[in-house]
């Protein structure tokens, strides 16, 4: 198990980007003129910042213990949520598809301190709960939400794969691979017109990548300037199919040359990282610079609740299990005497209450009425609905 | 009453709405710099500058899902397709992203969105650029459908579509930009979605008709007139919800319907209203109901055939004279 | 006879084509080294080879496109999506270039292509994962559509399908991959496209159904038949072409008709039925047709709501008794 | 005006793409294992081929003087064609969308004189009637289908966007804006798979890099391995958008990286640099290596017979006529004694020939009949037709 040590971050470069052309022309590549004369060589050099694991600590990102301790509580919420969750999908309280974020909860919780809530918007894609969460959503709203409760986060309507709450900016979790990343490209739009000073966060799966929506939202986003942060969750598998399997170019920063947009890499099993990695790529939206991050990462779970995880060995599976972002944080808040392992105990029991105290939250909120089912499906309330 | 173009008309609505309300913002290919593919947003980068007019890659995914993550957050876009043949590569976005979000999150975001561009047959640009796509939308709960036919409705449609808080699929035509008619000049001229417009009264027969071949219908309805019959024209002008009502009043009197439509007759406009009328009118109805559509093919390019894949008058009035019993 | 699940009925399919004709190839995502999402092509792989059976990035535009040019080059390819919910990003690839390019070619290019998985709704899934998309395909020409509502017929409909030079869209379902049925063993079973399935015979009313709507035709004809009823349950198995004349001739026989389709109702299967019933069989309809389809909404998450959502058995049920007057 | 000067071809060095990550770690991003690692560093340099414009003399490229002549009779004849057709639209024989190639010419020509016409296949948008008589379809089919007569390439059936010659593998110009990009990958398919030999080109518009089909069909090309070159025909607008208004990196090869392909580019003005860069690349595709080309060129007509073209300037236009492909081979040819001045007015006389007895035979033959309305619909001619 990599032990974290007290390392200074060795200062990031800003991303730089070379074009050369041998005809000694400008290299802005957005100038309209002359773009057409073939040059008689042509080469392009980008560096990308990255964010490898066990490069920072608490006190180089100005993390007070106690900021630490909450990002190492809402993490462990995330996983005993979710743990709880695949049981009662067992049990059937919970149907459709359930989508288990075990093992990436280092990318939420340290997206998510990273960001002004209330004022920043975020949008993912079907595996949700961490991103809700993270952002502050009760363990009540979602549990309910997956038992198909009026007291769930979208009244029951939504379900595991689509947690939505507009208070604090989770634009929803969305389920057709790809599609949710426009529109998260949008919100950064609105936020940009507005001058809210609110940005975007869109996440979105290795799998992804392979959509076309992608390209699009990409070229938007750097076309017109948005305060808007693409992230890549890597964790190297979209459902049975890793990365190499599926992808030409597995260096999803890399992609960011083809926006002429900044690209980084940021190792997701090291919450700090993320944070670290976050920040600097918000400060930059807020300035309208717009960036590609690819987080490192991997799911312990399978893909969803049927997955017979054939794909991968047990080997693998042990091996990144070295790397679980909970236990890396347990030891690193242990090693630096942050709190107590009995303090540490304290917040699991406490987690653990707030879990089946949302179970019991779930299991009594009652299910919507059959009417309710005409409700949101139009703002106004007498629309005619063919019956 | 100014005489308008039913493209200026569509030009009224989003420059008056867009001074009403600055979260109204226009986006497309080519509606800024280029001042429209067919002009319907001519002068409006200049009035409104390049913040509120915007002209867009050919990334039609990209930017009608940008549109959607807009409204969600605050704003309330017109999204242009320069023809709606170019929706269906953003086909998931409008059916999917627009029409379900708000379901899906139980109510807590609201989509004001409209996508708007021309829709349906334009002559002989072949089979992938006349495409009519009404029924294909109105399958989707969440979503509103409305196809204009004449610059008054255009004006007043698309003002009130403007200010719906759902997703609104607004259809014009490239055939009828240049169309002229009178258009209200009331102060804030705006029609309510979902009222159909009877556009002559009748008691022999009724002809539902929407967009451009509301025209057809009327000239029919002269041809019969000059034979002693009299037909009734009803142009829905909203497909979705559509205003069964004052179709199924005009049954019960008329006890015959020929309904024009020039989408692919399988799962159309037609085959619904259709359904529908037999469901609260049977026993009203003195003959089948008949449909005249384009023909069911790709559009064809050669000018005869394309002529020949259009709904016929000729058709349409052999039609009603078939559902009176009066060949 | 051997008993087979429908997830093996279409294996067999695909196999014995695959066998029969090496033009014939299987892509999509997670059809190869996982096996299929719902195991349909479980062991494909193993028997063709990585040559033959060919996982994908996702990316269905673009492996749906690679289909469609493949096929114009001289191959066979069953494209499988993962669920029809998927294809709508990929709609286009459908609607214009697999449904058009012989056309706009004039016929110099065949495109012998299937598109396959599962459709409709599926339980607890959520408003974007629930789609019935049969409406919507069958309304473009060019396009065939068929829809099994049992192993057998997914069996030899599949046979037909790949050996049909135009592309098809084969509707199979998540909920019904798992259920066994009798299916011929006959050498090479092929059953037509374009000829409906009389389920049960019956003289009262008639009932039409497709997919795993028909389960429910047949639930609710026992039913009746235990009052003394007696119902004839149609399965069109092909959506397009449409078996009218199976339709239209009981028909003339029950003078009544109840359609269930899981489609939402607007501009559905049912709209378009109902049309050409009352087309060809008007004098011959003793009641209103009735159609019983999911209501209309996108598909909610909880449980009891997406139950009411779809078509109710007993909704069906009442609306024979409501046709056949005996309420 | 450029005068075409004999230089031995700069000899190319291939394309090299170097991943840098200070790790230490294998670059063959295409490696499953250990990518997962977070370098401390990370950077990607890549040089592009280029074809230059002057770079290559005939002789350089092998080239006779009767293949120099027929590159240019087949130039002139694109240009002769779309003059007339031109003029037949405003007659109102033609109809629709007309979208003339002229001043792309040497794009088409030179393609086609690097393929094996029969066996390779070209597959391209809406402006492809170039393509079709570069590959050797009849200026008689071509105005026929333009008349809409069923002597027409498609029958009348497509149009001037919809031209088609199984005979001479032009899989069809198409009007969806790169949505045939994936289906001339899946024609590159087909080759592989039947191990025809025969290799696919995919030509799209600068506009068309913004629709993410393109990037679903580079990434499949690539990952596949598949028999495929595939054309950005840069011709530096998209109806009124110049590309840097439409897209946030305008150095289009530079896209390549993110599909680990081959990326170079080209100077379309002169057909001789077209040529060598498809012979070179068509060479990579026949051992399956896809790449991507952005050949820059220009048209000098409106986007289509409507369009006012205030998005640029008399002089941008008068400027770039100075490149005129046509001008610039017949220069060489002069300069080089390949053949004297007469000869060239011969072979302008023998192409106006040509193109008027196409425009006769269009307006000879007929129109189709209306039931053929029906026919090509389907397979089978008894298909039951909604009445
Ligand atoms: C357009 C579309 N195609 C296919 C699917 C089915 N599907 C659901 S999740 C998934 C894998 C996505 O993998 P990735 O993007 O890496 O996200 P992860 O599951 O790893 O979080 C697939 C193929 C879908 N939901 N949408
Ligand atoms: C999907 C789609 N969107 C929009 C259009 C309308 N349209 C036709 S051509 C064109 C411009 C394309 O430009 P480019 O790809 O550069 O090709 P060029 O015309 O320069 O050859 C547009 C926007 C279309 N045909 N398809
Ligand atoms: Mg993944
Ligand atoms: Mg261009």
């Amino acid at each position: 198990m990599a032990k974290q040590t007290r390392k200074t971050s060795s200062r990031k470069t800003p991303a730089k980007k070379t074009t050369k052309r041998s005809n000694g022309k400008a290299s802005n590549s957005n100038a309209s003129n002359d773009v057409h004369e073939v040059p008689s060589s042509l080469s392009v050099s980008v560096s990308f910042d990255t964010y490898p694991s066990g490069a920072y600590s608490h006190t180089d990102l100005g993390l007070s213990e106690d900021q630490v301790l909450a990002m190492y509580r809402n993490m462990l919420l995330q996983r005993r949520f979710e743990e709880r969750a695949a049981q009662m999908y067992g049990k059937q309280k919970i149907a459709g598809f359930l989508h288990l974020y075990i093992g990436q909860e280092a990318i939420s919780t340290g997206t998510a301190s990273a960001l002004e809530i209330g004022k920043d918007s975020v949008i993912t894609a079907y595996r949700d709960h961490g991103h809700g969460l993270a952002l502050g959503m009760t363990a009540r709203e979602g549990m309910a939400e997956m038992f198909g409760k009026v007291g769930g986060c979208s009244r029951g309507k939504g379900g595991s794969m689509h947690f939505f709450s507009k208070e604090k900016g989770l634009f929803g979790g969305h389920g057709i691979v790809g599609a949710h990343v426009p529109v998260g490209v949008g919100i950064a739009f609105a936020h940009k017109y507005k001058e809210s000073g609110g940005v975007a966060v869109a996440f979105y799966g290795d799998g992804a990548v392979g959509q076309g929506s992608i390209h699009e939202a990409l070229n938007l986003a750097s076309l017109y300037e948005l305060p808007v942060i693409m992230v890549v969750e890597n964790n190297q598998y979209a459902m049975g199919t890793p990365i190499h399997r599926a992808f030409a170019e597995t260096e999803f920063a890399s992609h960011s040359v083809a926006y002429n947009m900044k690209g980084a890499v940021v190792d997701g099993m090291d919450v700090f990282s993320v944070y670290k990695a976050m920040q600097d790529h918000v400060a930059l939206a807020r300035e309208n610079k717009p960036s590609l991050l690819e987080i490192r990462t991997y799911r312990y779970r399978g893909h969803s609740m049927s997955d017979p995880q054939k794909y991968r060995t047990k080997e693998e599976l042990e091996a990144k299990k070295d790397e679980d972002p909970l236990v890396r944080l347990k030891i690193y808040i242990l090693d630096n005497d942050i709190t107590s392992g009995e303090a540490l105990d304290g917040i699991d029991d406490d987690v653990k209450q707030e879990v089946l105290a949302a179970v019991e939250f779930a299991e009594n909120s009652p299910a919507p009425e059959l009417s309710e089912i005409y409700d949101n499906v139009y703002e106004e309330t007498d629309y005619p609905f063919i019956s | 009453m100014a005489i308008l173009q039913y493209r200026e008309a569509l030009r009224q609505a989003m420059t008056e709405e867009m001074v009403r309300d600055d979260r109204v913002f226009l986006m497309g290919e080519e509606v800024a710099e280029y001042n429209g593919a067919y002009k319907v947003s001519e002068g409006m980068l200049e009035q409104f500058g390049s913040k509120r007019v915007i002209d867009t890659p050919i990334s039609e995914s990209g930017f009608c899902g940008l549109g959607v993550g807009a409204a969600m957050n605050g704003l309330r876009p017109i999204i242009e397709f320069m023809t709606f043949n170019f929706s269906f590569v953003a086909f998931d976005q409008l059916v999917n992203n627009a029409a379900k979000i708000r379901y899906m999150s139980g109510g807590q975001f609201t989509i004001p969105i409209v996508f708007r561009g021309a829709n349906g047959a334009a002559g002989q640009l072949g089979a992938t650029h006349n495409t009519s796509t009404e029924s294909l939308y109105s399958t989707f709960p969440g979503l509103k459908v409305i196809s204009p036919s004449n610059p008054d409705d255009a004006k007043g449609l698309l003002k009130s579509a403007i200010r719906d808080d759902n997703p609104v699929i607004f259809l014009e035509s490239e055939v009828m930009f240049g169309l002229k008619g009178e258009v209200s000049d009331e102060e804030d001229y705006l029609i309510p979605i979902g009222k159909a417009r009877i556009g002559r009264s009748g008691t022999d027969v009724t002809i539902v008709a929407h967009g451009k071949s509301y025209w057809i219908a009327l000239r029919v309805a002269e041809r019969l007139e000059s034979e002693g019959y009299s037909a009734e024209v009803i142009d829905p002008r909203t497909i979705r919800p559509l205003d069964m009502d004052t179709i199924v009043e005009s049954i019960k009197k008329t006890n015959r319907c020929v309904i024009i439509d020039e989408s692919n007759p399988f799962a159309s406009i037609s085959s619904e209203i259709t359904y529908r009328i037999q469901e609260r009118a049977f026993d009203y109805l003195d003959a089948p109901i008949v449909r005249i559509t384009s023909k069911d093919v790709p559009a064809p390019y050669a000018k005869n055939l394309i002529e020949y894949y259009m709904p016929q008058e000729g058709e349409a009035y052999e039609a009603c004279k078939r559902v009176m019993y009066a060949q």
